[in-house]
């Protein structure tokens, strides 16, 4: 394949460029404090994909949804929601429970934003409360049983040929989004949904169909990231989600998608998961106090959205 | 001879390395009302938007009453006194009547907006117009597409104009607004502005201009005043070689009527107070025409018979089958596949910042999939044929469709639902902002996809064109069909006699 | 008779190109209304008081959201920039009454100034709004946990006693209106202050600015960015006001939340707790999240819609963990109130805007 | 409340914080009284486990009789909200109000008027940065200390008396955070051993604490030992995961953090579990009650520290193998007759469920 560095490609180059300024600096660090390079170890490194495979999977579904222009509060919680309900169940019905709530909460945030029309930002926010005060019930009623299923364990923790499973989770999570999106109708009706939904419409896309499909691929994907969580913890607990929001969003659109649809390919998001994850962690070494953390995370959106080159001004 | 108000001494423009315009000189003189022609993307809008202030010249000098300038934005421009109105375009939906008409300079007390005020000086404005119908604290939101125009012209003369720009701003008038505009671009012609006036229609043009420029490929090429040249000379000038027949011959159709079955029957159509009871029958072959003014319910119907409006009462049988279709979708994917060319290509049509491909297959993912998964090879086929068939004048397929002119944008449109291979295609408009060329071919492939057995509804807001191409044209007022006709009984003066639902006598 | 014909048609015309907020206000009416009548101690200064306290931090912020959301964007900062302002308050609001002034004066100049900064960057940066203000919402929040790395600081006692009570409290306080008891004060004497800080930042805040042309520039933005640039409006000048505007807002909320608390927090997961409801406030006031409609007095509305909720959680008896639940089922159906709408529209069209 | 000297009611239960620790008196109030429970955030199992405790204690043969009206309602993490609630219970006329505070400080008009209204306000858990309310604490520092001089002592019991030692702290900003780390590193500093203190943040997050600590083996090797504040559960995950050897680790009370360390202590997993325990709310209800029936209280009421070592872990007793890891084990406190346990809390209903 050819790298052109249109408007398209330039995110994902300047992404991944900026993810081996992050790895060089980190490096630096740790060579004048401890004289190791560990960070370009391939140890290391799996360790990261494998610890970034949550945030990996989440980041996929939210992409879903904000190439329709749209946005899913709701993942947090999702994700909560789907682990704790998966281990209160148990055995070898956790993980088809797991997903089976992930497409019943992506189905209801689909039929919200598509049927009833409601801004997607609003109404997937109140399904988040909603669903956090159903597991905040459902822990204080039932006390459900929160431990991971030797699936979910394996999932998450084992490695095979050396490789962690949960890397090959992503991978395969991955494998399948990027392949809606390129060689299926519904990943170009999602694209053309996305980028004016009137035309699409009138084009004979059944858009209502396509934005569920969306939320319900975004809520599958929080799902399928409770499921590995659960297993990389070894248990379900509240709030196991809240982490994964606002860092889905800044890698879905440091990945160069446009945030009002239409536009961005999956490969961006899984170069700015990655330039996220290892950003954290570089940081994390560096004992870098949580206000210095912020100010560097703004400071690189905002950075790297200019670099990626301005949107177009509104003339006409 | 008087000054010239306004003056382009070498004027260029490029769009990332297209040349927009190129070396144009040209003068407007006050009191003159000023026709500029060519075809789409001859570089009319761009040479307005560069006097109004929208855009800025690369090379070259713009020159207002002798004096160089150069407009830092639309506020400017006006200020200077240079009024530009945009098809559809500068009037804000979300604010009253009166804000708009007012809206950049409002009368002020105590440094604030005064509100009472602002509404009498819109209803002085809005009478000047003759529209004392039109509320003004109403928000322009809740007024029909000809009313917004009328708002937009008194909009315009609010503000005093030394110029004033129509770029296609007349499409969707009425008649009697049309004679309302006539009569104030005569008024404010002795008056000693200067209008520019851009149409694709040249009866307008002829009504009511008295200077003509036409420009080709972004040069200025000739102004001349009317009546020096004959229509087929100034054709010439605009597209740069002759034009033949504007319309294919029509197949001779006597006798066939009573013979087919129609495709497509409606009976007492009714949605809401648009239809008020439409009969309408279409038969494979036939291009039908819907005539009639703007806005009685033309759109409504090709809406409704392609599934996109709710509640809509009467029987319908399409290809025998009973009833409408339940959305777009539906309506593509039934045995009788229906096909719409919307009115607004780019709101409507087209996903303006997706590539010409991907807009060329929108409606038919089912056709080159094999299984869930689009087949490349079929894809790339489709596209070619599309392009090839409607010689659609591109790049490279992978542009955005935006990068195109507005009539290979709507060729875009045509060659995706000929995709599907639809039965049934119903235009809205279709030839709207095109340049006379690009109608030509519209034409001709309209006449085309008939003799292959295509059945075609055809609305239209130029009568022309409803004589040219169609087998029969149905008339509508109010919602409902008031005349019938077909063959040579349709007319110019059968037409807008039709339209304004009056008899042909009296007309 | 002409008159009063011509005064009802303006109402209905008011309530059909206002339905969101008329139905808003309805509802706050009721829920309020009904909240003081099961209140033990309903309708009664005390409890007046307790309301404004709650709401004005909430209310200033909706206020703030509404100006992105006006122009078709949105701020995901107003929480953080409430935090950075509460932080610097906690920092200055102390010392001499000049000097407390002075402090008020620099905290809402952080605020503004930060939302200028905002607006710089959507407008020259060419950034959408939504992820502009992510980022800058990121760096806020830095920026107070530098000034306040943990919780604390020193705002006057008085001034925060007296802000947060009465008019008959304030006047007590700093001694004028004979201490609270002169005659000209009596009307007001019950008046929570909280209640006329908002007010008095509405009115001389957002009345003059509605009736700017930048005002109104916002509003053609979000209704047709494109129309209004070719009507000559100033758009940038409208969107950094926006923006600049919102900051300002903010600042008052964080303000007040220093004077509230007489402290500063610089609490994460309250900035965010707040930059959310200040959405949900502006949708539930009738604001549209496409712009162009609605208004900060609507979002004002909002806010206490969203307040008295959770105050009845206070005066029933209901399982405190079913309390997150409901919270939640509440908010949904509200928000979804505006679906009625959309399940009407026969026109499937009139659905994408 | 009028200042008054010691000693105060029941110092078994309601032990003065230090020496110097004041004592409150409020006018003895006529029973049954009415109390609100004010919580911040929910969310966590922690938050659950607590409102469960207070509404069972509530219940207790002890209280039940003393209490006519008892609400509990959770503000989230917003200041004003809580303000707003305690004010509203005044308001409401409510005789005492147990709150857990979401900023240790900003509760000077409440305090204030509390006082004007004779209403007994009861922060726990998250205290206020003041001495006007009576309150309700487990000693931060001390737990720090005890965390930390276990830790030394295990490794000197290894012979190790240098090394890197990983500290992982709490949600930032915190007062707890902060108190606990002074006491870490105090006895650390102290104890003469050549420590290399590596710290990271886990916001006492079970997940955040899991990755950071994998991040910090990842890039510092091994670790000597240990000492998490919270999120113990992460930590031995993080362990495990990476095939770490087992060190000492200091940690809260979970019972995954329990477990644990029952089941790997043999292998070198020598842990100290102390917790904060939910059931402070129990013991500030009380204490409130106390305050309103006139008896003398300290100002600030020190609950001990509930500390199980690795060689006094039994199952059924203080840690359950068969339950979730997420509760915490310790929430009796016998010398003040809160004798609701853990597993009675969060498993009340388990066989409706299975
Ligand atoms: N914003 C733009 N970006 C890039 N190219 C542009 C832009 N605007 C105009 N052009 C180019 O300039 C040429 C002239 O465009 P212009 O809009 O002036 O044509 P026009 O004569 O008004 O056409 P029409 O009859 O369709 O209105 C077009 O062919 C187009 O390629
Ligand atoms: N963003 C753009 N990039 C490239 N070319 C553009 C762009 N915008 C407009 N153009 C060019 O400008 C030309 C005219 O644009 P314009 O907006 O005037 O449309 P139009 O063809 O005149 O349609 P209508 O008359 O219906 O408004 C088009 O031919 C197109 O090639
Ligand atoms: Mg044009
Ligand atoms: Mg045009």
């Amino acid at each position: 394949m050819q790298i052109s560095l249109s408007k398209e490609n330039r995110p994902i180059v300047v992404a991944s460029l900026f993810v081996g300024v992050i790895l060089i600096a980190g490096t630096a660090y740790t060579l004048s404090t401890t004289g190791t390079a560990p960070l370009l170890s391939v140890n290391y490194l799996l360790q990261q994909l494998q610890t970034g495979s949550f945030l990996g999977i989440c980041a996929a579904g939210m992409m879903m949804v904000i190439l329709l222009g749209h946005i899913d509060l709701s993942i947090p919680w999702t994700l909560t929601a789907a682990a704790m309900t998966a281990t209160a169940v148990g055995g070898d019905l956790a993980i088809p429970t797991a997903l089976g709530v992930g497409v019943c909460v992506g189905l209801l945030n689909g039929i919200g934003v598509a049927w009833l029309r409601i801004p997607s930002m609003i109404f997937t926010l109140g399904v988040d409360t909603v669903l956090r005060g159903l597991m905040v019930a459902q822990t204080g009623g039932f006390a459900p049983q929160d431990r991971a299923t030797p699936v979910m364990l394996f999932l998450a923790k084992d490695r095979i040929f050396g490789i962690p499973a949960a890397i090959l989770v992503w991978a395969a999570v991955s494998i399948v989004i990027a392949t809606l999106l390129t060689r299926t109708g519904f990943g170009k009706s999602l694209y053309a949904t996305g980028s004016r939904e009137g035309a699409a419409y009138l084009s004979g896309i059944r858009t209502r169909w396509v934005i569920i499909g969306a939320f319900v691929i975004s809520g599958v994907c929080a799902a399928i990231a409770g499921v590995l969580l659960t297993g990389y913890s070894a248990k379900a607990y509240q709030g196991m989600g809240n982490a994964f929001l606002l860092p889905a969003i800044a890698a879905v659109v440091l990945g160069g998608t446009h945030i009002l649809g239409g536009k961005g390919r999956y490969v961006g998001t899984l170069v700015g998961v990655i330039l996220i994850v290892l950003l954290n962690s570089v940081l994390s070494i560096m004992q870098m106090p949580e206000a210095g953390r912020q100010i560097i995370y703004g400071a690189v959106i905002i950075g790297m959205l200019l670099v990626y080159g301005r949107n177009q001004r509104v003339t006409s | 001879m008087t000054e010239a108000i306004v003056e382009y001494r070498g004027v260029s423009k490029y769009f990332a390395g297209i040349r927009a315009l190129e070396g144009v000189d040209f003068k407007c003189r006050p009191g003159s009302v000023h026709a500029i022609l060519g075809e789409n993307g001859a570089g009319k809008s761009t040479l307005i938007k560069i006097m109004a202030g929208v855009l800025q010249p690369d090379a070259g000098t713009l020159l207002m009453e002798g004096k160089e300038v150069s407009f830092a934005g639309p506020q400017a421009a006006v200020n200077a006194g240079i009024v530009c109105m945009f098809q559809e375009l500068s009037l804000i939906p979300d604010l009253s009547v009166a804000d708009n008409i007012s809206i950049s300079s409002p009368p002020r007390r105590f440094g604030l907006i005064d509100r009472r005020a602002q509404v009498s000086r819109a209803e002085e404005l809005l009478a000047r117009v003759r529209c004392e119908d039109v509320d003004p604290n109403a928000l322009v939101r809740e007024l029909s597409l000809s009313r917004r125009q009328m708002v937009e012209i008194a909009k315009a003369l609010g503000r005093n104009p030394k110029v004033l720009i129509l770029d296609e701003a007349t499409s969707a008038l009425t008649a009697r607004d049309v004679r309302t505009v006539y009569g104030l671009l005569g008024e404010l012609k002795d008056a000693g502005v200067a209008s520019l006036f851009i149409s694709h229609r040249m009866h307008e043009v002829e009504a009511l201009c008295d200077t003509l420029s036409v420009f080709r490929n972004g040069r200025h090429i000739e102004t001349f005043q009317k009546g020096e040249k004959s229509e087929r000379e100034i054709v010439r000038l605009m597209i740069g070689r002759d034009v033949d027949a504007q319309f294919p011959p029509k197949p001779d159709r006597t006798g066939e009527a009573s013979t087919t079955e129609p495709i497509l029957e409606v009976t007492g159509l009714k949605w809401g107070n648009r239809l008020n009871g439409i009969d309408l029958s279409l038969r494979r072959g036939e291009i039908v025409g819907l005539g009639g003014l703007d806005g009685q319910g033309q759109k409504e119907l090709l809406l409704a018979l392609f599934g996109v409006l709710k509640d809509v009462e009467g029987d319908v049988l399409i290809g025998g089958q009973k009833g409408l279709p339940s959305s777009p979708a539906t309506a593509k994917n039934a045995a009788t596949r229906m096909a719409l060319v919307p009115e607004d290509r780019k709101t409507e049509g087209l996903m303006l910042d997706m590539s010409i491909a991907d807009n060329l297959l929108v409606s038919s993912f089912g056709k080159i999939s094999r299984g869930p998964f689009i087949d490349p090879g079929r894809a790339a086929a489709e596209i070619r044929k599309g392009i090839a068939k409607l010689q659609i004048k591109i790049g490279s397929a992978d542009d955005p469709v935006m990068t195109l002119s507005g009539g290979n944008q709507q060729k875009v449109v045509l060659a995706k639902w000929l995709m599907i291979d639809p039965d049934i295609i119903l235009l809205n408009d279709p030839t709207r902002g095109i340049d006379v060329g690009t109608k030509q071919e519209i034409y001709r492939l309209m006449r085309e996809l008939a003799n292959e057995g295509k059945a075609i509804l055809f609305y239209s807001s130029d009568y022309a064109e409803l004589i040219g191409c169609c087998d029969r044209v149905s008339v509508l007022y109010g919602g409902q069909v008031v005349s019938e006709q077909s063959g040579d009984g349709i007319t110019e003066e059968s037409l807008v006699a039709a339209s304004l639902n009056i008899g042909v006598e009296a007309a | 008779m002409k008159q009063s014909s011509t005064r009802s048609s303006d109402l209905k015309r008011w309530l059909s190109q206002n339905t969101g907020f008329a139905a808003a206000l309805l509802l706050f009416a009721i829920l309020f209304l009904t909240y003081n009548v099961l209140h033990p101690r309903g309708f009664s200064s005390a409890v007046a008081i307790q309301n404004a306290n709650e709401t004005v931090a909430i209310a200033f912020v909706a206020m703030a959201q509404t100006l992105p959301v006006l122009i078709g964007g949105l701020d995901l900062s107003v929480g953080a920039v409430m935090t950075l302002t509460n932080c610097v308050a906690s920092e200055l609001l102390t010392g001499s009454p000049l000097q407390i002034l002075l402090g008020a004066v620099l905290t809402l100049l952080t605020g503004t100034l930060f939302g200028f900064m905002n607006g710089c960057i959507v407008v020259y940066g060419r950034i959408q709004p939504i992820i502009a203000t992510l980022a800058t919402g990121a760096v806020a929040i830095g920026l107070a946990l530098l000034i306040r790395p943990k919780p604390g600081g020193n705002v006057d006692d008085d001034l925060s006693w007296a802000l947060t009570n009465s008019v008959w409290d304030l006047a007590d306080t700093y001694g004028f209106a004979d201490g609270g008891e002169a005659w000209w004060l009596r009307p007001f004497a019950d008046i929570p202050v909280p209640f006329l800080l908002v007010v008095v930042v509405a009115v001389i805040v957002w009345v003059p600015f509605r009736r700017s042309v930048t005002g109104r520039t916002v509003y053609a933005i979000g209704s047709a960015e494109g129309a209004a640039y070719m009507s000559g409006l100033p758009i940038q000048r409208a969107k950094i006001t926006a923006f600049t505007l919102a900051g300002f807002l903010a600042a008052c909320g964080g303000l007040y939340l220093a004077i509230q608390t007489s402290s500063g927090n610089a609490d994460v997961q309250q900035a965010g707790a707040y930059t959310l409801n200040s959405i949900a406030a502006v949708v539930l006031g009738g604001t549209s999240l496409l712009g162009g409609t609605g208004g900060a007095i609507a979002s004002l509305v909002g806010a206490m819609i969203l307040r008295v909720i959770s105050f009845y959680f206070r005066i029933l008896d209901i399982d405190p963990l079913l309390q997150p639940l409901i919270e939640g089922l509440v908010l949904l159906t509200a928000v979804s109130f505006g679906a009625f709408r959309t399940l009407r529209v026969k026109n499937q069209l009139d659905l994408f805007r | 409340p009028a200042e008054v000297s010691g000693p105060g009611v029941n110092p078994e239960c309601f032990a003065p914080w230090s020496a110097d620790t004041k004592f409150f008196k409020w006018d003895a109030k006529p029973g049954p009284y009415r109390i609100a429970v004010v919580n911040g955030f929910v969310g966590n199992t922690w938050r659950i486990q607590m409102i469960k405790t207070a509404k069972a204690f509530a219940e207790d043969p002890s209280l039940k009789e003393k209490i006519s009206e008892f609400k509990v309602v959770s503000t989230g993490t917003d200041a004003p909200a809580q303000l707003g609630a305690i004010e509203d219970f005044i308001n409401q006329g409510y005789d005492a109000i147990v709150t857990i505070a979401v900023s240790p400080d900003g509760f000077d008009r409440v305090i204030r008027l509390a006082d004007k209204n004779n209403v007994v306000i009861v922060p726990f858990d998250n205290v206020l940065d003041t001495d006007k309310v009576m309150q309700v604490n487990e000693d931060q520092l001390k737990m720090g200390r005890m965390w930390a001089e276990f830790t030394v002592n295990e490794l000197k019991k290894k012979g190790v008396t240098s090394g890197k030692i990983l500290e992982v702290r709490g949600l930032p900003g915190n007062s707890v955070d902060r108190d606990r780390s002074i006491g870490i590193n105090e006895v650390l500093d102290a104890s003469g051993g050549d420590w290399e203190v590596v710290q990271v943040v886990g916001n006492w997050d079970d997940g955040t604490t899991q990755k950071v600590v994998a991040d910090a083996i990842a890039v510092h090797g091994e670790f000597v030992a240990v000492v998490g504040q919270g999120g113990s559960n992460g930590v031995v995950q993080a362990l495990k995961d990476a095939n770490h050897p087992w060190v000492p680790v200091a940690g809260e009370s979970e019972n995954g953090f329990r477990k644990a360390i029952a089941e790997y202590s043999d292998d070198g997993l020598k842990g100290i579990s102390i917790g904060q325990s939910p059931g402070l709310v129990a013991i500030a209800m009380k204490a409130a009650v106390s305050a309103l029936e006139g008896n003398v209280m300290p100002q600030l009421i020190s609950v001990p520290l509930p500390v199980a070592t690795y060689d006094q872990l039994e199952d059924g007793k203080n840690y359950w193998s068969d339950l979730p890891d997420n509760f915490f084990t310790v929430n009796e406190f016998p010398p003040c007759g809160v004798n609701i346990s853990g597993p009675e809390i969060m498993s009340q209903t388990e066989e409706d469920v299975k």
